[in-house]
């Protein structure tokens, strides 16, 4: 009984949180300029309770990874993910931080999720503001659904805890 | 176009002027390495030359400069084919005049043992940045930079990435997700 | 002891304060970026602040530094035309106009490009240009608190990224223009609808002038900040609406000109003192006169091919290629072994949105180039900011950042 | 006047003006070479400068002053004060003809053919001709896909019957197996019937070929040329050392080609040569292994060590056999440690073979070093020495470089009981199956180095593809199980082991170690074809 009661509190808390992601925008290169087109009048993302850009990692839960990392922005990017609070999502905007697209050389990182996990994903170069718009629909799926990374990673976290405490009992 | 500064270089420094070239009307001076700053100073301050404005600042690495020729096509090359033992290294400035708009392009030719060339940022300051990403890109070691370090690449890098056997995928990460590390 | 009253008022009251309670005089190292609200691209600077006041300011770029030149000794040459799109992203047109006109420079062909190809180029190109200087201005503005100015000339730039994706296929990296003139004509009745949403960015242009130009806060945020003066300007190689903003009327459209420019008629914007007031008013300045060169670019546009008829440069018509060899042959040989250029070396410039944007190609006579080094203007704008930062307060570096438009993919190559 | 007067011209040579430019070649050069000399190069489609001159394809037609007709420029002999002019209007717009006329019933194969990027009609058409098509009659058909032999297949439509293949087989392999039949726009190449084209030397006529009619099957549909990597390397299938270029990409090696060497091999090579990339490829050993169970480097060299050490105190305990597989450097190194062990130095490879010699380019002996290891070692003992070593028990470590122990039964036998057998293998087979301790080291194309031919050649190789795992350089390998029983071996890199080795060898003597060489990209290497 316990039991369902926790999951529909937790449908109920992720159905907020679905509609009122505070992003972080992780702006580094070309998709910035969609990324504001995005948030421009036109294509608009307030539309999807995502129009709060919050400047600081502490109080945003979704990592907009907006255009290329490079080897010397890794470490940045690294720390910024790890100020976010619990439970947070990362979108890799644009080719270049799901993949590094065509820039495959020493200094651009084959994709963000080198260094951070990563949970959708937009092709395109950059990509167009509907692909965009989509991508946030299916992390809103997403985290509905509880899986996205750092949701996973805590239940598992809460599994082994219980565990744990079973077994010293 | 006319090589009015290169005719001018040569009467006045002579053989401190190792060759010149003058294709696509692009006005190019080689000067030898250690008459660089007095050429470069006269080129500043002499009325008819009047070099004030500083353009780019970068390098030419050698190493595989095998060039072809295409049939029915003239080609402007001036430059030999490499032959692994002369100078590799060909670190070049561009100047502009704002007075009389014209351009030259000054180069010197640097080995590998000792790719060391005099700084051209105590005339220009605008030099100053582009030096540094040619030591960057190059290992060029400008002589008398105020400030010569890495501007592009992170300390921890090593080797200098424009040279033409650095491999261009030769990464260098300095950080990696945990949980991917030795997975492949 | 003063009184409440005067500690409100200000500095100026402050320094009659008693001593113990004065701020300590301790410098403070703080950090700006690589990811920061205020900063358009990512550039990392270690300032040294005395209180509010910038002692010393530490500039490191180089967080997107994506390699161009390596990736360009990789590439063919109509290869590279992607990635001269992503080096100033917020002009990419004009990125592949310098870029075409490189290589046509070393392929001695820069005379016999077709009227309309240039007229084309030169549209794209002004086009851009104003897009440039919107994201530019819009973004600075909303740094400094006005948002409206940001969502009105985002809405300009939309209507002519729209424009833009009917030309080129692409809102943003078009690679639009080819070795030798355009890929593809503009679209018909394209024109119409620009003239059309030039009128309307006119409008639009009105009223942000309106809320700008005699805005208090904005003219105080700005005006005799970030100072840069004529002679500066020229020992440090600026360019561009930082140069012209100083008094020196440098524009490469002018001074060294190119394509159809000669045949249009259009006044450089000059300004005076050099601080980011007299930035911000050439910049509004040069779109008006963008838009200038626009109408009668549109007027004076030629009929006729938008391609060098070279079979050694142009791509063949895609019907031929795939039903005739030789024509299939040609295509082949295009793609897979690129354009050949001669063994030589030039460095051919165009005004760009920041600057003048040059390419310093060296070839070998093969179909890719040997060197390509790009003159990226945010590169040499952005390495007078360690100087012009000090002494100002830190709020100011937001000003000067957003007037010096430091566009990462271009600075950092 | 007269005493500035030129010398006369040597009696060997002749002076000719080709488009104006005045150049002395030597007697019997024909025009199309002659022109090559100041930078002209006219278009040739069967003319090969390897093979005898047909003069069949009509591409390389020039004006020949005082002569009424345009000349075949491969066929005509320079001679004294011969005018030549390769640009004029005629011959501009023969060469043009005769591309368009080779095209007209080319089929539109370049997507899907495997010569494409390589291609000389490509190549040809789009430097002199580069018009349009003004054809629009159907083409004629030919076989597509005829199977001429063990290693070749014939696409008779993408022929240009230029007859090179033909006559690579009367001259290169010596045996006339393919000719033309029937005529016009029907004649086709083809084998007797009933024959095959099986010579050893079939593939140089994929190689000549100027179009993709004959293709390779074993590189066929494999990989497009164009995007191959190029390295210069020498074939390491025999004594003979063919100079080659690796073709690779993606970290494999793709396809051999000859390389021309005039004193080696000229332009040619053979195709069991062709081949042995595929040993590149399989059974390698990627990680050291000890017992018989994967194991570290660390691991690996601490056990050779304990058991090296114990075994090195009494003399004559240790024996290293060097091998005629493996490079100078590699062997040179081994011979080093050798002498500072005071260890037997023994030298093997390959059992000849025979069968396999010819006046050619094939050599009985399959070992592409057997010069090197002799000149490194000259009193190394050939392998009855060890045998008797091993079976009288003197011998307690052996310490094999390479793969190749041909040893009998018994001594095999004894083999596995002696203290402890480390082999130096880059494949897992031989010795390296059941060695006490196996280490991986690169093969031939994945490191730089050098083998001596029969002639006594000294010839580069360089590095193109990565070694696969954990394998080092041969030399390296020594280095570490140098360090690890405490000598001094301090290499880094294969020019310091050159250096040594040709300050120690006397026949190579100042050898200078040369440029190093980058993979090339095909595409970009000039316009092949």
């Amino acid at each position: 009984m316990l039991e369902l009661v926790t999951s529909k509190l937790e449908d109920a808390a992720n159905w907020g949180r679905k509609f009122s992601l505070f992003s972080y925008p992780f702006v580094t290169a070309c998709c910035g300029m969609e990324f504001m087109s995005v948030a421009a009048p036109k294509y608009d993302i307030a539309r999807f309770g995502a129009e709060f850009p919050r400047f600081s990692p502490r109080q945003s839960d979704l990592l907009m990874i907006v255009g290329t990392i490079t080897e010397k922005q890794g470490p940045a990017l690294r720390r910024v993910w790890e100020q976010m609070a619990e439970p947070k999502w990362v979108i890799a905007f644009g080719v270049c931080a799901s993949t590094g697209g065509f820039y495959q050389n020493y200094h651009a990182m084959p994709g963000a999720d080198q260094v951070v996990p990563v949970d959708v994903y937009i092709p395109g170069c950059p990509p167009r503001p509907e692909q965009v718009l989509d991508a946030l629909i299916l992390l809103q799926d997403r985290i509905q659904r509880k899986d996205g990374h750092s949701q996973l990673r805590l239940k598992r976290e809460k599994i082994v805890m219980r565990e744990r405490a079973a077994l010293e009992d | 176009m006319s090589k009015k500064v290169l005719d001018a270089l040569k009467a006045k420094f002579g053989d401190a002027i190792e060759a010149t070239d003058d294709q696509h009307g692009d006005e190019t001076a080689f000067v030898k390495r250690d008459k660089l700053r007095e050429i470069a100073t006269w080129l500043r301050d002499d009325k008819a030359m009047a070099f004030d404005a500083p353009v780019f600042a970068t390098c030419v690495d050698l190493l595989d400069w095998r060039p072809v020729s295409i049939p029915h096509t003239p080609s402007t090359n001036t430059r030999p084919e490499y032959d692994g033992a002369g100078p590799r290294f060909e670190v070049c400035w561009q100047l502009r005049s704002t007075t009389h708009r014209h351009r030259i392009r000054i180069k010197v030719r640097v080995t590998e043992a000792d790719p060391k060339v005099a700084s051209l940022t105590p005339l220009w300051i605008g030099f100053d940045w582009q030096e540094r990403e040619t030591f960057d890109m190059y290992g060029i070691r400008f002589d008398g930079h105020p400030d010569l370090r890495r501007i592009y690449l992170y300390d921890e890098f090593v080797g200098y990435p424009l040279r033409k056997d650095y491999p261009k995928e030769k990464r260098q990460p300095l950080v990696r997700r945990p949980d991917l590390v030795g997975d492949h | 002891m003063a009184d409440l009253k005067t500690l409100v008022v200000g500095r100026k009251d402050a320094v009659d304060l008693d001593v113990e309670q004065e701020l300590p005089h301790e410098l403070m190292t703080v950090n700006m970026g690589p990811s920061h609200p205020a900063m358009h691209g990512t550039v990392r600077i270690v300032l040294t602040v005395d209180g509010e006041r910038i002692v010393k300011g530490d500039v490191q770029p180089g967080y997107l530094h994506r390699c161009f030149e390596k990736e360009s000794e990789y590439a063919t040459y109509t290869q590279v035309f992607p990635y001269t799109d992503r080096l100033n992203y917020v002009s990419p047109m004009i990125n592949n106009v310098g870029w075409a006109m490189t290589i046509e420079k070393l392929l001695g062909i820069t005379k016999q490009l077709p009227r309309r190809a240039e007229y084309v180029r030169v549209i794209v190109s002004e086009v851009s240009r104003i897009t440039d200087h919107l994201t530019c201005v819009g973004a600075s503005a909303m740094e400094l608190g006005a948002f409206t100015p940001f969502l009105y000339f985002l809405k300009c730039r939309e209507w002519l990224y729209t424009l833009l994706e009917e030309v080129s296929g692409a809102r943003l990296t078009h690679s639009y223009v080819r070795v030798g003139g355009v890929s593809k004509d503009l679209p018909v009745g394209w024109t119409d609808k620009l003239l059309a949403r030039l009128d309307e960015i006119t409008a639009v242009m009105v009223e942000v002038e309106a809320m700008l130009n005699q805005n208090k806060i904005f003219r105080d945020r700005m005006a005799g900040i970030g100072a840069l003066d004529r002679e500066a300007c020229i020992k440090w190689g600026q360019t561009g609406p930082i140069a012209r903003a100083a008094g020196l009327d440098y524009d490469v459209r002018k001074d060294y000109p190119y394509s159809v420019y000669p045949e249009l008629e259009f006044d450089v914007p000059v300004g005076t003192t050099g601080d980011c007031l007299d930035r911000y008013l050439v910049r509004i300045e040069e779109i008006k006169q963008s838009m200038r060169i626009l109408r009668q670019a549109v007027a004076q546009l030629p009929d006729g091919p938008v391609m060098i008829d070279d079979p050694r440069v142009a791509l063949p018509p895609k019907t031929d290629a795939y039903n005739t060899i030789e024509s299939m042959i040609r295509h082949f040989k295009h793609i897979v072994d690129g354009i050949r250029v001669p063994a030589g070396e030039t460095y051919a410039f165009v005004e760009g949105g920041n600057g003048e944007l040059g390419f310093y190609v060296v070839a070998d006579g093969t179909g890719r180039p040997y060197k390509a080094y790009v003159r990226s203007p945010s590169f040499v704008h952005l390495s007078t900011a360690s100087t012009i930062i000090k002494d100002h307060l830190i709020a100011d570096v937001v000003p000067i950042f957003g007037m010096i438009n430091m566009i990462g993919g271009e600075c950092d190559k | 006047m007269s005493d500035t007067q030129a010398p006369p011209p040597a009696p060997d040579t002749v002076t000719v003006t080709i488009d104006g430019v005045a150049v002395t070649v030597p007697k019997g050069t024909n025009v199309l070479e002659a022109a090559k000399k100041v930078g002209v190069d006219i278009s040739a489609f069967c003319y090969h400068p390897g093979l005898s001159i047909a003069a069949c394809c009509r591409q390389c037609l020039v004006s020949i002053e005082k002569n009424p007709k345009l000349q075949p420029s491969c066929q005509s002999i320079a001679t004294e004060g011969m005018v030549v002019h390769t640009k004029d209007a005629q011959s501009t717009l023969a060469r043009k003809q005769m591309l368009e006329f080779t095209l007209v019933n080319h089929p539109i194969d370049c997507p899907i053919c495997d010569k494409a990027g390589e291609c000389t009609l490509q190549k040809l058409y789009f430097e002199h001709d580069a018009a349009d098509s003004r054809v629009d009659t159907p083409k004629v058909h030919k076989p597509k896909v005829k199977d001429l032999g063990p290693n070749i297949v014939l696409d008779a439509e993408r022929c240009i019957l230029c007859t090179r293949c033909i006559r690579v087989c009367d001259e290169v392999a010596g045996e006339h197996q393919l000719e033309m039949i029937n005529r016009g726009d029907h004649e086709e190449l083809t084998t007797a019937p009933g024959q095959q084209l099986d010579n050893p030397y079939s593939l140089n006529t994929v190689d000549v070929c100027p179009v993709g009619a004959l293709t390779s099957k074993d590189f066929r549909f494999t990989m497009r040329a164009w995007e191959l990597d190029a390295t210069p390397s020498v074939c390491n299938g025999c004594a003979t050392g063919c100079n080659i270029e690796v073709h690779h990409k993606n970290g494999r090696a793709w396809r051999l080609v000859p390389r021309l060497n005039p004193a080696v091999n000229g332009h040619w090579m053979c195709d069991e040569g062709r081949f042995t990339y595929h040993e590149l490829r399989e059974a390698r050993l990627a990680g050291p292994v000890v017992g018989g169970l994967p194991s570290s480097w660390d691991k690996a060299l601490k056990a050779a060590a304990d058991k090296l050490t114990a075994a090195l105190k009494d003399p004559g305990a240790v024996a290293v056999v060097l091998s005629a597989q493996a490079s100078n450097e590699d062997n040179f190194a081994l011979a080093k440690l050798a002498a500072a062990w005071k260890a037997q130095v023994f030298a093997t490879g390959r059992p000849a073979v025979p069968g396999r010699a010819d006046d050619k380019l094939r050599d009985a002996d399959v070992n592409p070093n057997w010069a090197g290891v002799k000149a490194i070692a000259a009193a190394a003992q050939d392998l009855a020495a060890l045998e008797t070593g091993v079976n009288t028990g003197k011998v307690r470590v052996v310490v094999v470089l390479g793969h190749d122990l041909p040893v009998s039964a018994t001594a095999h036998g004894r083999l596995r009981e002696i203290d402890a057998v480390i082999v130096l293998a880059t494949h897992d087979r031989g010795p390296a199956k059941d060695a006490t301790i196996a280490l991986p080291i690169a093969a031939w194309a994945e490191t730089p180095g050098s083998v001596t031919n029969r002639d006594g050649r000294l010839q580069r190789m360089h590095a193109a593809i990565a070694a696969p795992g954990q394998a080092v350089a041969g030399w390296e390998a020594v280095v570490r199980l140098a360090q690890a029983t405490g000598v001094k071996l301090a290499w880094t890199q294969a020019r310091d082991v050159w250096k040594d080795m040709t300050a120690a060898v006397a026949p190579w003597k100042d050898q200078p170690w040369g440029r190093e060489v980058r993979p090339m990209q095909l595409r970009f290497a000039g316009s092949r074809g």
